[in-house]
């Protein structure tokens, strides 16, 4: 592996995270429980694929064989695709969407503030653009899993399932293999290992003020970084995200 | 009978009338009745084009089409405060939309079947609707023509977008010029219909025309859009369905030809392609939503009974 | 509109007829609330799919432009399918996917008969083989629609909201137009709306059995048989059903 | 221990056992367990095919993929038949897979992602399916045997189409020929795990073997089948995912690498990939039919009582 694959790789994943949970995210529009929740929900999905654009198209860029930002979106099947299994996991209820969107926001937090500071100046450009915009989207989600957690004992009730369903997807985003040491090595990206601890703090002091209860294993499913395995979702979500691009090849949009 | 005529005094010279004045209940209700359903319908606006969202053709489409399924549920917001000052809540009036018992525009009751649809409500619907809208930024009621003289400015902003994808699929592959002609052809006359049937049917019409509450006659607006239209459809390579549309140079209007006025009445009534998946939809979104919003309200009230109890 | 042009738009009304509604049933697979009921369910699926094969591989032989029975299910967008909208419709509950069922089947069944008796000895022979099929079909459905109808009053109150909601849909399989006349007049087919008072009798009589009011009003909703307007759910159902073929065009299966 | 032994020698002897003869708690119970479990995995079985129904990729492949799904369906029948002889019914043995009681075959808990994997779930796990079943022909109990006859037939037979699915992908496109690879690479370990640990490690195998409700170790036929699926994949010119494994001249048998047992066991306990979403659906399958069985009940107590009254 060169020290480009491994950075298209890396930026696959990044890109990727962006745009499957942005898509996920837009699947809400016009069902939130609330106004102002379609309107804030909207407005995670178009940041998230604000990012996507960035991401992918540095991912683009590198690897330098003509490809675009939309080229990789649309017309890669789903065992290319980088994105931790968290990313794709389905809404659910509200509860659920909100859960999932904190578990990765707190993550993608500290992501990005780490890759503020990358060796690589356009990587830089992006998180120090991105690290506004998902601050913001933490601070929601973060006040909605809370929330909810503290709310009736009918919210409460769901967002602990919620919680107990997805914290085995927490695991995969501190992985680390070949692609993040290279990164780490070249000052690009921080091995994601050793964002776990911040993460864990944060985590525990969210679910304490949400009166949740953190499961006790560890157990993390993983495959989806590595795109070995994903889960029968992400095939679902691909059938509807790449329909028109699969459907009429080569047109102009 | 001195304040009634007072009112039409300030009115009639121009005066903006503001939540706390003395107002009619007849010019309350009806108020009520008209932004409401404006409201409504930028909700249940959302859920045409919300059917494309997870299908946009590229990344750059899809962040479009969110801002401005965003920007609807933005204008509902506006609207529904507007309500609000009139003294009815949001909820009531979301409650009397999934009940039945308040309208939103039947244009939302037509589906999107294909990418050019986006371009079509973009250009048609939102172009009637911003035809039925600019003059009420000079509406008599200081909150609503406020929220119309906002709303305008984005509509404007969707429409041309609208006009943009359909260019762009009008000078596309045969596929796609196919698709935009398709779209006409679908939108074309429930777009006329927006505009309401013809003024010598309607009641209520000189009553809200002397309120300032309406400024237009539904004929007036619909031939605007009519020869405004005509033109950009045209300029497209895209036909009008119409056989007998033509220029009418003695007019200096085109001559065109009514919509089916039974459809209108049949989709008013309930029976539209969509109106059932619609309000089963707003139906689904309040009643799924309804612990979120007793688990947050709950959590407000203890959160604000333990910074008491700090005190 | 010559006069195979007329028949192969006859022949795609069958063919997406069949095909339409045999993939909204093979999406109950698994499902099913009981076993023998994904046993059936499946039994079903697969006779419309078989019955797809015969009508647009017809379809295909009179178009004549070299396209097969798969060309026409996978790579035509929803524009250019010809089945009622009654056979789009979602599946929702059980109660509501056979009463979309029998509603069907007894309008299908009434067609193949009098498709036996075809001019054009292909299309008698596809109705023979079919005839046979829809029979037991209607003979299913139809018991658990007054099974359901006559069982409990959930059940019954179910069935009859299903009812309400599919009967706007019944009218569209009986209208007629040139093509309908095009296909009468060479004997190939009959007039659907000549089918109507031998359906409306079998509808009075199963309802009654099933104690279910049969709506007032006989508004029908159109425009899936023309093509003109399908309604949403079809769009989605081909981004699954067509996926395949469309992500990688030319390859053998 | 009279009966006992008596019953140990008609089993020695190869005759069947049948539902009325008597035989030991422990033979009965032990049954009841496998076979049930067995039926489960017939009916779990039917989501991860069931995945790709919708997408199957001509109306032919669709056909024989429902065909199979059908078939499965059927075997569950089948087994739950069988298992009923012995006094356990079938809603019994339902709500012990439900709330987790009963297990199912592990193999179902991995998804199927890209269609080559309707090949490798043909070729491999109902080849190893195959394997396992084949000597059960022969198993003491008289229902347990004849189901198994009935199954085998037609498992051989999805076996072969799902051998053509992963030749078609194989002699395809780059495309097709990658997701085949991949499709091995996924299914290669978890097909090796279904026959088991190993027979060291399996406490109840002895007494089995005895009852011949168990005719092979499990590590016997896992070799069997790996000896038999190289070459095939050898023939589709695909590579097993082990970079170990040879042919060994002295034992005539293929060395391998042995699956993860770890994973195999993490699986067992639920955290295989897909353990949620199949009890899921098999729990929501369940629960929201419960008003149809219902219904279907009183309907057949309303006629029985009807024909009663007109006798």
């Amino acid at each position: 592996m060169t020290r480009d694959e491994a950075f298209f790789e890396f930026l696959c994943r990044m890109g990727d995270n962006t745009l499957v949970l942005g898509h996920r995210v837009s699947e809400w529009c016009g069902h939130a429980p609330v106004l102002e929740e379609d309107i804030a929900l909207a407005n995670t999905a178009l940041d998230l694929i604000g990012q996507t654009q960035m991401w992918l198209g540095l991912a683009a860029e590198i690897e330098g064989d003509g490809r675009s930002a939309d080229d990789l979106a649309m017309l890669r099947d789903a065992w290319d695709f980088r994105n931790v299994l968290l990313a794709e996991q389905p809404n659910g209820d509200f509860g659920q969407t909100m859960m999932r969107q904190y578990l990765f926001d707190q993550y993608h937090l500290l992501m990005l503030q780490a890759l503020a500071g990358s060796s690589d100046e356009r990587v830089a450009g992006i998180a120090a653009k991105s690290v506004k915009e998902v601050a913001y989207h933490v601070e929601r989600s973060r006040d909605t899993v809370v929330g909810l957690g503290d709310g009736t004992s009918e919210s409460h009730r769901r967002m602990q399932a919620a919680l107990d369903l997805l914290y085995p997807y927490v695991g995969e985003m501190f992985e680390s293999d070949a692609v993040d040491a290279a990164m780490e090595e070249a000052g690009i990206a921080p091995d994601p290992a050793s964002l776990r601890d911040a993460y864990d703090a944060a985590l525990t002091q969210t679910m304490a003020e949400a009166t949740l209860t953190l499961p006790d294993s560890r157990f993390a499913h993983s495959g989806g970084r590595t795109g070995f395995r994903h889960t029968e979702h992400l095939g679902h979500m691909l059938t509807q995200m790449q329909w028109l691009q699969r459907a009429y090849p080569g047109a102009t949009w | 009978p001195e304040k009634l005529t007072a009112f039409q005094a300030r009115i009639d010279a121009g005066e903006k009338i503001e939540p706390k004045d003395w107002m009619p209940a007849g010019y309350r209700k009806t108020l009520i009745r008209q932004i409401g359903q404006h409201a409504h319908s930028e909700i249940v606006g959302q859920l045409p084009e919300g059917n494309w969202i997870t299908r946009a053709p590229t990344l750059e489409r899809k962040a479009i089409l969110l801002a401005k399924v965003q920007d609807e549920a933005g204008h509902g917001l506006y609207l529904y405060c507007a309500a609000e000052t009139l003294g009815v809540s949001r909820d009531e009036l979301t409650e009397m939309l999934l009940d039945g018992r308040m309208k939103y525009s039947s244009i939302f009751n037509y589906p999107t079947l294909t990418w050019a649809d986006m371009g079509a409500v973009g250009w048609l619907v939102d172009g009637a609707a911003i035809m039925n809208q600019v003059p009420l930024q000079r509406t008599s009621f200081g909150p609503y023509s406020r929220a119309m003289i906002r709303i305008c400015k984005e509509e404007s902003f969707h429409q041309r977008q609208g006009y943009d994808i359909m260019m762009k699929m009008a000078q596309g592959t045969p596929a796609q010029k196919k698709m935009a002609q398709d779209a006409l052809n679908r939108f074309w006359y429930p777009s006329l219909m927006m505009f309401g049937p013809s003024d010598k049917d309607s009641v209520h019409s000189e009553q809200s025309m002397a309120w300032k509450i309406k400024m237009n006659t539904n004929d007036e607006l619909r031939q605007k859009f009519v020869d405004q239209t005509v033109p950009q459809a045209e300029y497209l390579g895209l036909t009008v369905p119409d056989p007998d549309l033509t220029w009418n140079e003695e007019t200096g209007h085109y001559d065109f030809t009514q919509p089916d006025w039974s459809e209108f009445f049949d989709v008013l009534k309930g029976n539209g392609p969509c109106n059932r998946e619609r309000l089963a939809a707003r139906n689904k979104a309040w009643d799924d939503g309804k612990w979120v919003r007793d688990g947050l309200l709950a959590h407000a009230e203890k959160k604000a009974a333990r910074r008491m109890a700090a005190e």
